[in-house]
């Protein structure tokens, strides 16, 4: 029993680094309708960022959470005027196949800068570094800040979207960017905007997972990134409690399947059961499978 | 037509892992080659020739390995091709050495059946580091004699043929000497979290954990299981080698972990101090065993080239046959009729992030 | 109408042969040597994945991310026939078996799977690929797990690369140029027009997914042959976007564009190699100025045209009458 | 007996009831005008009809060549094979493809070889091939787009794509063909046009017709028989004569200045 | 208060408007009619801003317009409904009119004029919640039109609106035309059906393959024989 209330710990702290990733595919896909790629390696910056902030400036977890956001959110920014906007009109795969370059020119110009080995946090120190012992279940500080973190971005986020102005606008361009210009929205400042918070929102995580695992290198956001994709698309992609919910699956199935059956088989019976939900739910769990009106 | 090494230089093919998967153990050792070049150079180069290097990426892919190394026989008519860093890349090179009569030779390609199989040996692939087999069956022994341990658990990088294989090995040996591996369980490289395998064996009863794979993973696994409570000791192979395990674990942590090891920095040989400090001098950083195992790489393939006293491709590989004693920054050797080095494996202990003894078992 | 078709076929089959006579005599005279062999090889293997991968998602507007997972099935069925039937006849026996052995998964990875929609039908593909990958990693046994398998028996030349590669090149483009092929576009222009016109349209992308997953696992097959090991890495995730990647580049829906894309990768890989460390951040710049400059691939949708060829030859040819 | 009945046709959308206990019956060779308000649920029981959508309740039934048979809930390329076709009011063609193209798809149920043939192009593909190019052409030739086959459907002009739509649909070879606002987007000249054009194809091509328009000058000059749908029910049924005449028809829908156009 | 001068447009080799010039005067009617693929919704569009010509100017109010963004000139007061209406299908009908008044501030304004579309379109109230790709097609060109009109425009662009409505509904825009027309605001009309257009109009324009061919005021063209034999249908 102590067991699976420690595994279950295990899986929403893991579960939790999934949904924070998720959140920043899910907002892009959900205005651009592109599988950005690049928001992974966002997130590698991030905690590239992070590591040159706390390291090599010794500067204090905050002030380096808000410096990494700060940059990733001019990264995204830029890469979505550089490499993005000149494709407003092409195919969506074409932007994917772009979002790959992109993808591939951070993590190799990452690795030409800082080498391809693993760089350290330094150890965590005082507040951040507490745990609490519950009978033989421990819970670390790290991890309830993460869990807290992402579950406050999530509702700004949903927040933003559903209620604001911009938020009005990103739908709206979404659906149609042409009809959207018609009501006096500026597709550009949108689009930028949305990048803008994404890539906020990844730079966040970096740093987070940073001084969390105290690992990081510049292929760092190949794995996670995939699987926050899947958790994106298994909750609904482009809504964004689904990211959520879908992260939080994938880090619970994962720590089940690893705790109580065989971690040889772990990703693949994620994707089985991806696969399943998305059969009986072709949209994912939370998407509407609205038919198209003829 | 491209280009070739000029007369009065030697052309040396370096093909590694400089992107993809593992490019962090490719890059390192590329440093350690390229520093034993720039001192090669300097010192006025092999036989009064300098060395040419012709570095390509084989960017973790084994088929590219096998391309490039074609290449570099082929077309840059190099006299040896020194990498890939990893075994399989490697063995996938060994059958274009073969066809064209050029050496290859790794620095850290450590599965078993490298240099030698059902068929015999290998007869143009060569290595110097020791093989999984020996490391395996060296900590097996650790284990069970020195530490007087019964029971193990086994965690290994599942998609990794290195980690399986020293598993393999370590299993069959523990329970030879009467121990038994009480469960085995297995992450992928890449992984971050380990807490979920880390908590399913907490409840079990071992004496020790036999951890296969590299510093990136064991470090993070260490961290974990100790703030987790498991404080058993922790063997693990020559993938633990480097300063990151440490700063990924957290000093604290390092506590009873001991790896074998091809070099220590803290070793007191002079040789080892002087590279040590030509190292950090060069690169601003500490290095590891691949860094280590790369300086040798080329110094041996030099020490060949100059006994061999000419390029002609097939002295060179009975020149290299021939070593006895050679003495590197990662111990002393001689290569046996397997292409394999007849070396001393370091057994290092840890603790509290510090080595604090290192034991010689030889072979 | 038929003359023309018929004279098309002469000048494919008479260019056809040219180019496998002069590289064959490039090759005999040593001026295509070994090393550039190896990377034909690779141009060609990659030449059959795209072509086949642009039958399913260029023609038939099925995004798949799972490509490599048939090409793995394909090659650890004819490796595991050949390292047991060393022999030519084993060998084309492997090569069959594991294009049918893929197009079966394929079929039964298709039929559940491909009512799933763009993105939805992209993340089912890669699942399953990495499922295949998962278990091939685990089937020690057979599989030999992580090491993979080594010494398989090498029986590709230039000769069956190229026989392969067109053979591929010939049939799905045939297949395209068919009322067949024309119902797999209709279902990626208008899924719902193309229900209405009496097109099933489940059928058709469970078809173009058998035939694409077929030749993928006859790439498969060929690669195992041609490179002697093959383990389960090697059929990532990280290959089937190299696919995807040729694919794009020369076009979506254009055949020719997809070769095309191919050779031109194949020849900037090889010059790339010069520049160890920073060839991935060099690539990685280009992919992106080729995408902004030419969003549509090289190609567009469209193909080479023979008509250069056919004007040629009706110029050499004297007139005759029309039939 | 009918060649498509109808039947107690209902369809909702959660709370809304589009379509509500609809009868109607079309014979054999009759050229029917389904109008009525917007929103009235014209566009919806042709979804019903061509399986798009699933009846909530109710049936439909075509009885062509002495086979009945019930068609609701069936696949729409099943009910497109059955000898049922549509063109759509909000145009769907396939735009990226040629003119030529169009129509070629659509004849592809009537293609007799099989995939092998396909792969290898063996004689039957190239003499099928042939056969169904020509058929195609034929079609195209009078629809007036032959001049157009090798455009891009995205490329014609809107009065052209209409015409693009009905020659798609005549070339599945239908017995029943359902046109949905086949004018709009035309001005008075080109729909005069078009109306000569559906009364001269239902001649040659042997066809039944149902058409739904808002052009009262279209509807009531080649319509023999009319169904008024208002609210999801059919309010009237008639003759043009006595449609036009119908007060609960001008009231909804024609209101009284249009009583009297199309004559 | 709009003045088009010397326009040019292509789209890659096509070249959709060969230099078209004509002015729309404060407080009036002009329709613009002409054969399909006659360049009309171009024209409309580049006034809109989203298509840029590759040459001339747009005068609107006397500020040139021709470099500014569809934003902007929807803050300058030009609001389009446009061709095929282009509603945002999965948000509702009360959503699609909350964004026709994306720009303006003013709550009140925005509760009247809802009021006033409403009144206008009574059905479009009953499917307030409904989302706006599943109306019919006649829905949805209410719709459309509703939602130009809650930007509160000065000049408004219609394409086609009487397309796919029931004919007691074509009465009833063109009522609805000259009642907004009457409030003050100016309108640039796209219609297919010639006559009501020019019923309606102060004045009209002919297009014929990118070009204007004629002009007039509404009457005069009525009365044209060409007119009536090629757009009339008489
Ligand atoms: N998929 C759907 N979901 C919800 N409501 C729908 C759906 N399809 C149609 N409706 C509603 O059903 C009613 C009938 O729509 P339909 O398209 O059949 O009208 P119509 O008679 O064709 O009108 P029009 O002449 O304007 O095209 C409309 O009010 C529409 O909003
Ligand atoms: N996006 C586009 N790409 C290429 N050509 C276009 C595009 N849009 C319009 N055209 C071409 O420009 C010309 C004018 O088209 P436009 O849509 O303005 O005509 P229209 O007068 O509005 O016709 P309709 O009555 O059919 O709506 C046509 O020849 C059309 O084919
Ligand atoms: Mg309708
Ligand atoms: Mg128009």
């Amino acid at each position: 029993m102590e067991q699976l209330f420690q595994q279950a710990i295990n899986g929403i702290s893991l579960g939790s680094i999934y949904a924070l990733i998720a959140l920043g595919y899910t907002m892009v896909y959900g205005i651009i309708k592109l599988i950005n790629f690049a928001h992974s390696d966002v997130y590698m910056l991030g905690a590239y960022i992070g590591y040159v902030c706390m390291t090599k400036l010794k500067l204090g977890f905050l002030p380096s959470l808000l410096i990494s956001m700060a940059l990733c959110t001019l990264i995204g920014v830029l890469i979505e005027k550089i490499a993005y906007k000149p494709l407003r009109n092409a195919t969506r795969i074409a932007v994917l196949i772009t979002a790959i370059g992109v993808s591939l020119f951070l993590e190799y110009t990452t690795m030409a800068i800082a080498g391809a080995n693993v760089r350290t946090y330094p150890p965590l120190t005082g507040f951040m570094n507490m745990s609490f012992e519950i009978g033989s279940v421990s819970i670390t500080m790290m991890q309830i800040i993460i869990v807290s973190v992402t579950i406050v971005l999530m509702v700004l986020l949903q927040f933003i979207v559903k209620k604001t102005r911009i938020g009005k606008a990103m739908r709206a361009v979404s659906l149609d960017s042409d009809a959207a210009e018609l009501m006096g929205i500026n597709v550009n400042t949108t689009i930028s905007f949305t990048f803008a918070l994404g890539s906020a929102l990844a730079g966040a995580a970096g740093i987070m997972v940073g001084n969390y695992y105290n690992s990081i290198n510049p292929l760092m956001g190949m794995l996670p990134g995939l699987k926050a994709f899947v958790a994106a698309v298994f909750g609904g992609i482009g809504i964004i409690p689904g990211a959520m919910i879908g992260g939080y699956f994938i880090g619970i199935v994962e720590v089940l399947v690893s705790g109580y059956g065989n971690s040889m088989y772990r990703d693949g019976v994620v994707f089985a059961i991806l696969i399943l939900v998305l059969i009986i739910k072709p949209t994912g769990l939370l998407g509407k499978n609205t038919r198209e009106k003829v | 037509g491209a280009e070739t090494a000029g007369a009065n230089e030697i052309g040396i093919g370096i093909n590694y892992e400089l992107s993809g998967e593992v490019a962090s153990y490719g890059q390192v050792s590329v440093y350690g080659i390229e520093l034993a070049i720039e001192e090669i150079n300097a010192a006025g180069g092999i036989n009064g020739k300098l060395i040419k290097p012709f570095k390509y990426d084989n960017k973790s892919d084994k088929s590219q390995a096998t391309t490039l190394a074609k290449k570099l026989m082929t077309q840059h008519k190099v006299v040896a091709v020194l990498g890939p860093a990893t075994s399989g890349a490697f063995k996938a090179t060994i059958p274009e050495a073969i066809k064209n009569k050029v050496v290859v030779v790794s620095g850290s390609a450590t599965d078993d059946a490298v240099t030698v199989d059902e068929n015999g040996v290998k007869e143009y692939a060569f290595r110097i580091c020791f093989t999984d087999s020996y490391q395996g069956t060296a900590m097996a022994d650790f284990a069970s004699n020195n530490m007087k341990a019964t029971k193990a658990v086994v965690l290994l990088d599942n998609g990794s043929d290195y980690a399986k294989g020293l598993a393999a090995n370590f299993t069959k040996k523990f329970e030879a000497n009467g121990g038994q591996v009480a469960a085995t369980e297995a992450f992928v490289a890449g992984d971050t979290d380990f807490n979920a395998i880390l908590t399913k064996i907490k409840n079990q009863e071992f004496d020790v954990i036999f951890l296969a794979g590299y510093y990136a993973e064991a470090g993070l696994i260490i961290k974990q299981a100790r703030s987790q409570g498991i404080n058993t000791p922790i063997l693990g192979p020559d993938g633990f080698g480097a300063p990151e395990l440490v700063e990924l674990a957290g000093a604290d942590a390092v506590n009873d972990v001991y790896y074998t090891s091809h070099f220590s920095e803290l070793d007191q040989d002079p040789s080892v101090a002087a590279f040590v400090e030509k190292y950090k001098a060069k690169y601003g950083e500490v290095p590891n065993q691949f860094a280590a195992l790369g300086y040798d790489l080329m110094m041996f393939v030099a020490d060949g080239i100059k006994r061999a006293g000419t390029t002609d491709t097939v002295k060179i590989k009975e020149a290299l046959e021939a070593t006895t004693n050679y003495n590197g920054v990662t111990g002393s050797f001689s290569i046996d009729e397997n292409h394999n080095p007849v070396k001393a494996v370091v057994i290092v202990e840890m603790q509290n992030g510090q080595a604090v003894s290192s034991q010689r078992v030889e072979q | 109408m038929g003359n023309k078709a018929k004279s098309n076929l002469a000048i494919k089959i008479i260019l056809l042969a040219a180019t496998f006579v002069i590289i064959q005599l490039l090759i005999f005279l040593d001026v295509i040597n070994d090393y550039l062999q190896a990377t034909m090889a690779t141009i060609c293997i990659n030449i059959i994945l795209a072509v086949s991968l642009n039958l399913i998602t260029g023609f038939t507007g099925q995004f798949s991310l799972g490509h490599a997972g048939f090409m793995s099935i394909g090659a650890y069925t004819c490796a595991l026939i050949t390292l047991r039937n060393p022999t030519l006849p084993g060998f084309i026996i492997g090569v069959f078996a594991g294009a049918v052995m893929a197009a079966l998964i394929g079929g039964i990875v298709g039929l559940p799977t491909l009512r799933l929609r763009g993105d939805y039908l992209a993340i089912a593909t890669l699942g399953m690929s990495e499922i295949i990958r998962i278990v091939f990693l685990n089937l020690d046994s057979i599989t030999n797990g992580a090491a993979g398998l080594q010494d398989i028996p090498q029986f590709t030349n230039w000769i069956w690369l190229f026989i392969f590669t067109t053979g591929t090149v010939l049939v799905i483009s045939n297949f395209i140029k068919s009322s067949h092929g024309r119902a797999c576009i209709s279902v990626r222009e208008d899924e719902i027009a193309a229900e209405a016109m009496g097109i099933n349209s489940t059928r058709y992308k469970v078809i173009a997914f058998i035939i694409g997953s077929f030749f993928a696992g006859i790439a498969g097959a060929l690669y195992a042959s041609t490179f002697n090991f093959i383990d389960p890495k090697i059929f990532g995730f990280s290959k089937s976007i190299d696919v995807l990647v040729v694919v794009v580049l020369g076009g979506l829906g254009s055949i020719s564009g997809s070769i095309i894309a191919a050779v031109l990768l194949g020849i900037i890989t090889t010059y790339l190699q010069a520049f160890a460390n920073i060839q991935m951040i060099l690539y990685s710049v280009l992919l992106i100025i080729i995408m902004i400059f030419r969003p549509q691939g090289l190609m567009g949708s469209k193909e080479v045209s023979l008509s250069i060829f056919s004007k040629l030859g009706s110029i050499i040819k004297p007139k005759k009458g029309r039939a | 007996m009918a060649l498509l009945s109808v039947n107690k046709l209902t369809k909702s959308f959660g709370g809304l009831t589009a379509v509500l206990n609809v009868n109607m019956e079309i014979n054999q060779g009759e050229l029917v005008g389904l109008i009525g308000p917007n929103g009235a649920g014209k566009t919806t029981v042709f979804n019903l009809i061509t399986g798009m959508y699933e009846p909530t309740s109710g049936t439909i039934t075509l009885d062509s060549n002495g086979i009945k048979k019930e068609i609701q809930g069936l696949k729409p390329y099943t009910i497109c094979n059955i000898g049922l076709a549509r063109t759509f009011q909000n145009i769907r063609l396939f735009k990226d493809l040629t003119v030529l193209d169009n129509v070629r798809i659509a004849m592809h149920k009537n293609v007799k070889y099989g995939l092998f043939s396909s792969f290898f192009h063996l004689p039957s593909h190239s003499r099928e091939e042939a056969l169904l190019t020509r058929k195609s052409l034929e079609l195209l030739e009078i629809l007036k787009l032959d001049h157009k086959k090798d455009e891009l459907a995205r490329n014609l002009p809107y009065g052209e794509q209409r015409h693009l739509e009905i020659a798609r649909a005549l070339a599945t070879n239908p017995v029943l063909l359902l046109l949905d606002e086949p004018a709009a987007g035309m001005n008075p000249a080109e729909t005069a046009q078009l109306t000569e054009l559906i009364s001269w194809i239902r001649k040659e091509f042997n066809l039944t017709i149902l058409l739904i328009e808002h052009d009262m000058s279209l509807v009531m000059k080649i319509c023999e028989r009319i169904y008024v749908l208002d609210y999801g029910m059919v309010i009237a049924e008639g003759t043009p004569e006595e449609i036009k005449n119908n007060k609960r028809v001008i009231e909804a829908y024609l209101g009284e200045d249009m009583s009297n156009a199309g004559d | 208060m709009l003045e088009i001068k010397d326009i040019n447009v292509h789209f890659g080799v096509i070249h959709a408007l060969k230099g078209i010039s004509f002015t729309v005067n404060e407080g009036e009617i002009v329709t613009l009619i002409g054969a399909n693929g006659a360049g009309k919704t171009t024209t409309l569009r580049t006034i809109s801003g989203l298509k840029k010509p590759t040459s001339g100017s747009i005068i609107f109010e006397g500020k040139d317009i021709t470099h500014s963004t569809a934003q902007e000139r929807v803050r300058l007061g030009i609001s389009q409904a446009p061709e095929g209406r282009r509603v945002f299908p999965s948000m509702t009908v009360l959503e699609n009119l909350e964004l026709g008044a994306f720009l303006r501030k003013d709550k009140k304004g925005i509760a009247d004029d809802l009021k006033m579309v409403y009144d206008h379109f009574p059905i479009l109230a009953d499917r307030k919640k409904q989302a706006a790709g599943t109306l019919s097609g006649g829905e949805q060109q209410m719709l459309a039109i509703g939602r130009a009109l809650m930007s509160r425009p000065r000049l408004l662009l219609l394409d086609e609106p009487s397309m796919g409505l029931a004919p007691l509904l074509v009465q009833e825009i063109f009522n609805i035309i000259k009642e907004i027309n009457k409030a003050g605001t100016t309108i640039l009309l796209v219609e297919q059906n010639a006559s009501m257009a020019l019923q309606i109009a102060d004045r009209a324009y002919v297009m014929e393959t990118g070009s204007i061919v004629l002009s007039g005021t509404g009457e005069e063209l009525m009365q044209s024989e060409d007119i009536k034999k090629a757009y009339l249908g008489g």
